[in-house]
């Protein structure tokens, strides 16, 4: 384990953005949300929640899969180059880490998403355990111990020092990269650094099973229990204040769901690009002959019964919410997978 | 004369109302008021017609300026639309001003179907304009260039 | 509260309405939902409270599609919301049991985090102070910090439209207070490169989620411009900065003159991106450029675009009126 | 999928000289969706036309682009050559590249380019559009004639004459007109009266022909083929069917101090009157406003002395509702007002006169009873000094600047006139030049030089001052490069006519378009003289343009002819480019309706079935007989619902994508 002062965290992107890109939350417009590390950039790792979270690193809401051009009557398609420089994300939290496997089930099973796969292969993770959890999470539901998120590289920030430990053969050569640029300031931590991050993980687990939202009950959220969930009565109340929008969809560590669109540029020609799209909106699944799901009450529920049901039924029994809370502090209208958990899960919620 | 490819030309729409500022351009040309080639008309049949879709589009696309030319108030064939025409545009250029968008990039005029003249000069005045403004840089889509 | 809960009981039970639209409590206390509440049963989960940011007014669009009269409860500037769909035939107010409730202002929970309080557990109003309890101890913060920003400038403790009211002000007639185009008129006198970068800053930050859009009430489109295929502008990326312009612009356009600032798409917007500015300048030109108008305030009126004089000001004034206008 | 055929026209080298056509031709080949392309000689002419006809047949051509002229001159020409090919009319987009291109640029590079991007606009375009079929309406067989001038007159008896039914709504208590308050015309100097009267006689006799004096058109709605128009008929305070016209109540009426109109106001009228004598109808209106028994309740001589009872004095204002086919704008002109002229003395002098006061003084039922004579002392003038292009002409914002036309003629005439009778008159014309295109003009005006002596000075009076009894007339002699100060009796100002103000509020009315000068716009200034751009309207008279006598006739006669091939037919073709709302998108929100000029939409329950969600909702339904096709409330709709065809939101867009490729 290696330590680095907060003071000289500038100094360890600017080392890891001399050689990858690096990508972390950056506050711009008073909003923190992760973005790619420049000397203008500020870094903003102290921000519990990223508005977005970090899944635009390796599914960003929008990117363009080819270009098409008609020009003198011929057609020519120019296919966007696969991700196949080396980056690195920082500060993705034990949540958000976990949205990540949750992707990985979808976009790496057959059929293999090649743009998504590029950007696995290439993107390091470093990530970065909690310290004051707020009332919104609700992690510890899903298994994910948010003092100790994972992924290749995992730090903690106890007091004024980051602490730095490598997971992976990814995160032992980033580590490595770090060293080499900064011997310095980046140190072993040695043992009684692994005793202040082992005091600061008691703690925080700690709080977290004090958090009201850690103990729900999932279990009734069981493949089984598909089609009575699916006809619960409870639905029609709880969708009615939903206002369709995307909020909670973009906002989501783990909606993966996408459309694919063309954009008509003129003479730059045509970018077929795919964007992230939300089960919220009416023309979600729209097809030629309409839409499977006419209501709204159809497309709120397939949100949920996505995460709680039909996903964990595909994977192992995964869930594919991961308790980060974002959907609970920006819904508009205060709607969200814990209040739709409460009413349908088990007795344990009353 | 040679153009030199390094040289700025801009891409300008005029919208232009079928009954009064179409025919202005038309007396324009067979006036043989000259004006630059940068400017292309689209014919509507009013400036009422003029969404401000449109002209966000035209930008959108590469457009150095738009203007819009319709009936003087009180004269539009259709008795009224320039009014409603003269409220959208005033409120979106406006707008555009207020988003830091240069406000010499946005015009109305309005064009009888006795003023080639008008219509000469005041393409030439804008063009002028946009010239000075250089490439709209500012509501460019980078989608659609190159 | 109380009163509330009771007059809505009364009103089910003697079978005036059929349901009532409100708020229901949430988890955090500072979470209530709109809700809609049929028995006596439900509504002891009713809350009202500073909490209750919501307007219930777009709701009522659906409500007009229910079987039987709906009661709902309004704020102040919600009545105007209401109002503006009442002229647009986008709600039935024969179908509409209006009780038009006090307000004190309305609360930001983005504001409580900000102010560095987590982990709450509980919160209470306690006059001019907000309390929580929190698994970090207790804390607390003047309830004016966690005002929404639109309650600054609140335009009038006054109900547009109502059947009864319940709990107003007793200074109902008090009119706005504040400034509401300070930060406008800030805006106005940068200059464009200042402006634009101000912008170009915040509207980069939109995710295109639309909740400013469904949360409007002047948006009240069947099918929004931006989801159809009726100008070729259907889009769902965020690729290009042009995009969130063209988007925030026309929609922008499309609630001018309609637009109450009721403030909701500002309250909603997960970016924080301050788009009542937007509306806000559409306002205040209308205002100049035509003359006060607030829609809303009535159902007949016509509104400043469909509208116009024959002495209205020329699109020019944009350039000749110079800086700080 | 849409197979384009591209024409490129040369228009002899009106655009070949400046547009490199086979290039054109060579771009537009390479668009997506454009299977033919070529260029020729006209385009227009019968070998142009058979070429795009050729074309669309052996290539099964979906819609065609011609590169030609304004589409304002020919998109009917090659509608109308589509139509024949077998492909829908509304399939056809001009580029224009003459007026637009050609005539415009000189450089060959600079213009060809233009001309390939205006065409490539032409052809996203022409890719969207979609075939139109355009509606039919009925027609009114019945006209409007708004004037009851010489013009209105001659419209009305034409029309008439053929068959239909015509009204006549003149605003004063008499039809006449202008021309009824002159005394000669020229260049013949036969008596205005005598040739007019007989005129007003028959259409007044005319079983075909209704009159409304006293009238004025309140409100029209509809289009061409079946007008609405309000028609408020004003009190006049006596019954016409019971009025003999006998002349009694005009006599007995103590109130003779209102200013006599007809007289220009050189006298006073009582306030029971008729216009002049030869009035159609011979029945007086009482003028409330100056009328003893309206403004104290105290009179009522009229009611006594009247032996038919005529005289109603609670008659009311009506307004009846009449539906036409065809309407007919012969409002006329007056003389402008002197107000900004000070240099002139019309207002400090009684002895400066205008020349339509000099032609009530000249006339024997005029207020001087036809002796010349100056206004302040009933002297006969010794000398007289005219002065041509007031107001007319006129570089500074105080008058016209257009030339009046009549003012030169009936100069000379005066001028001849007076000498004739009073040859010891003296009589000096300045003027800047003397108009005389016309038959016998020229000799007209030679006659009054060099028969009757009147001496013509080429150049301007700058000022006209009353000294004594006499008025100082301070001139430049251009010819002579000399001042002149002379001393003089009375000066007639040769003052510019300009359109009746009323016309302002009947064009909007009517919807039709007047010019900066308020004359009335004609839909070609060459080839559609007589007819407004608005469908149905129809121009007659100086209302249009200044003119004389004969050639407000021979318009009459002409709008005549266009109002009766109009209402010959027993259907009208509609503009098919008219508004639409898609029920599916459409929010029933009622903004379109506000701004609609027309009020043409409404709104109705419809059964809607939105992609599987059935329900009734409350949807914009446009009524296409009405919509002219402005398009406000496209841009009103937010949802983009309401579309307007042949210009619809998706074909601009295509056309702003393609120029700004």
């Amino acid at each position: 384990m290696y330590q680095i002062a907060k003071n000289k965290l500038n100094d360890l992107y600017q080392a890891i953005s001399e050689k990858e890109d690096l990508f972390l939350p950056v506050s711009k417009g008073g909003q923190t949300n992760y973005g790619l590390w420049t000397n203008e950039a500020v870094a903003d790792i102290d921000t519990l929640k990223t508005v977005k979270s970090g899944k635009d690193c390796f599914f960003p809401q929008s990117e363009v899969l080819y270009k098409s051009r008609h020009e003198n009557g011929k057609i020519s398609i120019d296919p966007t180059e696969l991700q196949n420089k080396p980056f690195v994300v920082f500060g993705m939290r034990a949540c958000d880490v976990r949205a990540v496997k949750v992707l990985d089930n979808v976009f790496l099973t057959d059929p293999v998403d090649s743009y998504y796969a590029a950007r696995r292969e290439h993107g390091t993770i470093v990530s970065l355990a909690c310290h004051e959890p707020e009332e919104t999470c609700f992690c510890k539901n899903f298994d994910v111990d948010a003092a100790e998120p994972g992924a290749d590289v995992e730090t903690w920030m106890v007091g004024e020092s980051l602490y730095w430990k490598a997971l992976t053969e990814k995160g032992e050569s980033l580590t490595a990269l770090v060293k080499e640029a900064l011997a310095d300031s980046f140190a072993e931590a040695g043992a009684e650094g692994e005793k202040k991050v082992e005091k600061e993980q008691a703690a925080v687990r700690g709080i977290i099973e004090k958090l009201p939202l850690s103990h729900l009950d999932l279990s009734r959220f069981k493949p089984e229990n598909t089609m009575e969930l699916f006809d619960s009565p409870a639905w029609e109340d709880m969708y009615k204040p939903c206002l369709a929008c995307g909020t909670c969809t973009f906002v989501c560590p783990t909606c993966q769901c996408y459309d694919i669109r063309d954009f008509d540029g003129g003479k730059a020609g045509i970018r077929h690009y795919r964007c992230w799209d939300s089960c919220m909106y009416s023309d979600f699944t729209m097809m030629a002959h309409g839409n499977m799901r006419t209501s709204q009450l159809q497309r709120f529920r397939q949100r949920f019964m996505h995460k709680l049901v039909y996903y964990p039924a595909n994977n192992d029994g995964m869930y594919s919410c991961v308790g980060c809370g974002r959907c609970v502090s920006k819904c508009p209208s205060s709607l969200n997978i814990v209040k739709v958990i409460k009413k349908l899960g088990g007795e344990g919620n009353e | 004369m040679q153009v030199e490819n390094t040289e700025f030309r801009p891409k300008i729409v005029a919208f232009c109302c079928n009954w009064c500022s179409y025919a202005g351009a038309d007396l324009a040309g067979s006036s043989r008021l000259a004006y630059p080639a940068d400017v292309k008309i689209i014919r509507v049949p009013c400036s009422c017609r003029v969404n401000p879709m449109f002209i966000l589009r035209a930008f959108q696309r590469g457009a150095d300026g738009v203007i819009l030319c319709g009936c003087h108030p009180g004269d539009c064939h259709y008795t009224t639309g320039n009014y409603y025409a003269r409220r959208r545009m005033t409120l979106l250029f406006s707008m555009l001003d207020y988003l830091g968008v240069e406000n010499g990039r946005t015009r109305v005029e309005w064009v009888s179907a006795a003023e080639g003249v008008k219509f000469s000069t005041t393409m030439n005045e804008f063009v002028a304009k946009i010239h000075e403004l250089g490439e709209n840089v500012r509501l460019e889509d980078l989608r659609c260039k190159g | 509260m109380q009163g509330l809960i009771e007059r809505a009981k009364e009103l089910l039970a003697d079978g005036t309405v059929a349901q009532v639209l409100g708020w229901r409590k949430g988890d955090m206390g500072y979470d209530p939902e709109p809700a809609y509440f049929k028995s006596e049963e439900e509504l002891k989960d009713f809350v009202y409270d500073a909490f209750c940011g919501a307007n219930l007014s777009k709701y009522m669009i659906e409500a007009a599609k229910l079987e039987g009269k709906t009661l709902v409860f309004l704020k102040p500037c919600d009545t105007y919301s209401f109002n503006q769909l009442i002229k647009e035939h986008r709600v039935d107010r024969d179908k509409t049991y209006i009780i038009g409730v006090g307000c004190q202002g309305t609360l930001k929970p983005e504001k409580i985090r900000e102010a560095g309080i987590k982990g709450i557990e509980t919160v209470t109003i306690d006059g001019d102070t907000l309390k929580f309890d929190t698994i970090y101890g207790a804390k607390e913060m003047p309830f004016a910090d966690a005002l929404l920003e639109r309650c600054k400038v609140c335009k009038g403790k006054k109900h547009m439209v109502y059947d009864e009211l319940i709990g107003a002000a007793e200074d109902e007639e008090a009119g706005p207070v504040g400034n509401r185009f300070e930060e406008v008129e800030k805006l106005e006198a940068m200059s464009p490169e200042e402006r634009f970068a101000f912008w170009q800053e915040q509207l980069s930050k939109c995710i295109r989620c639309n909740a400013c859009r469904n949360v409007c009430p002047a948006c009240s489109c069947r099918k929004c411009v931006f989801d159809s295929n009726q100008y070729d502008t259907s889009q769902k990326a965020n690729a290009a900065t042009f995009e969130e312009q063209m988007f925030h612009i026309i929609r922008a356009f499309h609630v001018a003159g309609r637009c109450t600032d009721c403030g909701e798409c500002s309250r909603v917007c997960p970016q924080g991106i301050p788009l009542h500015l937007l509306n806000r300048k559409f306002i205040k030109d209308i205002d100049s450029f035509y003359g006060e108008y607030q829609a809303g305030a009535d159902t007949d009126s016509r509104g400043p675009l469909t509208n116009f004089t024959f002495e209205d000001v020329e699109p020019s004034i944009v350039q000749t009126r110079g800086g700080g206008h | 999928m849409q197979r384009i055929g591209v024409f490129v026209c040369h228009c002899g080298t009106n655009i070949a000289a400046t547009v490199d056509v086979k290039r054109v031709v060579e771009a537009a080949a390479k668009e997506p969706g454009v299977v033919h392309a070529e260029d020729y000689q006209y385009m227009c002419s019968e070998a142009g036309q058979l070429k795009i006809r050729e074309a669309i047949e052996q290539k099964h051509l979906t819609g065609i682009v011609v590169c030609s002229c304004s589409p304002r001159m020919h998109e009917n020409t090659f509608r109308q050559a589509a139509k024949r090919a077998g492909i829908n009319p509304y399939m056809v987009e001009i580029a224009n590249i003459r007026e637009h291109c050609s005539w415009i640029h000189k450089d060959i590079e600079e213009a060809t380019e233009k001309a390939v991007i205006l065409a490539r606009a032409a052809i996203a375009k022409v890719m969207l559009n979609a075939p139109l079929t355009p509606g039919t309406s009925q027609v009114v067989k019945r006209a409007l004639v708004i004037g009851g001038g010489i013009a209105g007159i001659q419209t009305a008896l034409d029309i008439a004459d053929a068959g239909y039914e015509v009204d006549i709504v003149e605003k004063t208590p008499s039809i006449g007109g202008r021309m009824s308050q002159l005394d000669k015309t020229f260049p013949t100097l036969d008596c205005s009266a005598c040739i007019l009267t007989p005129k007003m006689v028959e259409a007044a006799a005319h079983e075909k022909i209704t009159i409304y004096t006293y009238s004025e058109v309140e409100k029209v709605s509809g289009f061409v083929g079946d007008f609405h128009v309000d028609i408020r008929k004003k009190a006049r305070s006596v019954d016409m069917s019971k009025c003999t016209g006998c002349g009694v109540c005009q006599e007995k009426c103590p109130s003779r101090k209102t200013p006599n109109e007809f007289n220009r106001g050189l006298n006073t009228r009582s306030a029971i009157y008729t216009p002049f004598a030869q009035a159609i109808p011979n029945v007086p209106v009482i003028d409330r406003e100056h009328c003893t028994k309206f403004k104290t309740g105290k009179c009522g001589v009229c009611a006594k002395v009247c032996q038919a009872g005529a005289i109603d004095y609670d008659q009311q204002d009506e307004i009846i509702t009449v539906d036409y086919g065809a309407i007919v704008v012969a409002t006329g002109f007056d003389t402008i007002k002197l107000d900004k002229y000070d240099e002139y003395a019309y207002n400090q002098s009684p002895d400066v006169i205008t020349s339509l006061e000099l032609e009530r003084i000249m006339n024997a039922a005029g207020p001087t009873k036809g002796h010349l004579e100056r206004m302040s002392d009933h002297k006969p003038p010794k000398s007289m000094v005219f002065i041509q292009c007031v107001g007319s002409r006129c570089a500074d914002k105080r008058g016209k600047s257009y030339c009046s036309k009549i003012c030169c003629m009936y100069t000379a005439k005066h001028a001849m006139l007076i000498r004739d009778k009073y040859p010891d008159v003296d009589v000096t014309v300045f003027y800047i030049d003397v108009r005389t295109p016309g038959k016998n003009f020229d000799e007209f005006y030679r006659r009054a030089v060099e028969e009757y002596g009147v001496h013509y000075i080429k150049g301007q009076v700058g000022k006209v001052a009353p000294q004594g009894d006499k008025l100082l007339v301070q001139a430049a002699d251009l010819l002579d490069n000399k001042q002149i100060r002379m001393e003089t009796d009375m000066v007639v100002l040769a003052t510019a006519i300009e359109p009746n103000p009323d016309v302002r509020k009947i064009a909007t009315m009517l919807t039709a378009s007047i010019d900066t000068n308020n004359f009335l716009t004609e839909s070609h200034a060459k080839l559609r003289p007589v007819e407004s751009p608005t469908a149905g309207i129809f121009l007659s008279g100086v209302c249009q343009g200044p003119k004389d006598i004969p050639e407000t006739v021979a318009q009459a006669g002409a709008a005549a002819v266009k109002v009766v091939g109009l209402l010959a037919k027993d259907h009208l073709v509609t503009n098919p480019c008219t508004a639409k709302a898609d029920p599916i998108f459409c929010n029933g929100c009622s903004t379109c309706e506000k701004v609609c000029p027309y009020g043409a939409i409404s709104y109705e329950d419809q059964l809607v079935n939105d992609h599987g969600i059935r329900e009734t909702r409350r949807v914009a339904v446009v009524n296409s007989a009405l919509c002219q096709g402005c398009g406000a409330c496209t841009v009103a709709c937010p949802s983009g619902a309401m579309d307007l065809q042949g210009f619809s939101n998706r074909q601009i867009l295509a056309e702003v994508d393609a120029i700004c490729r």
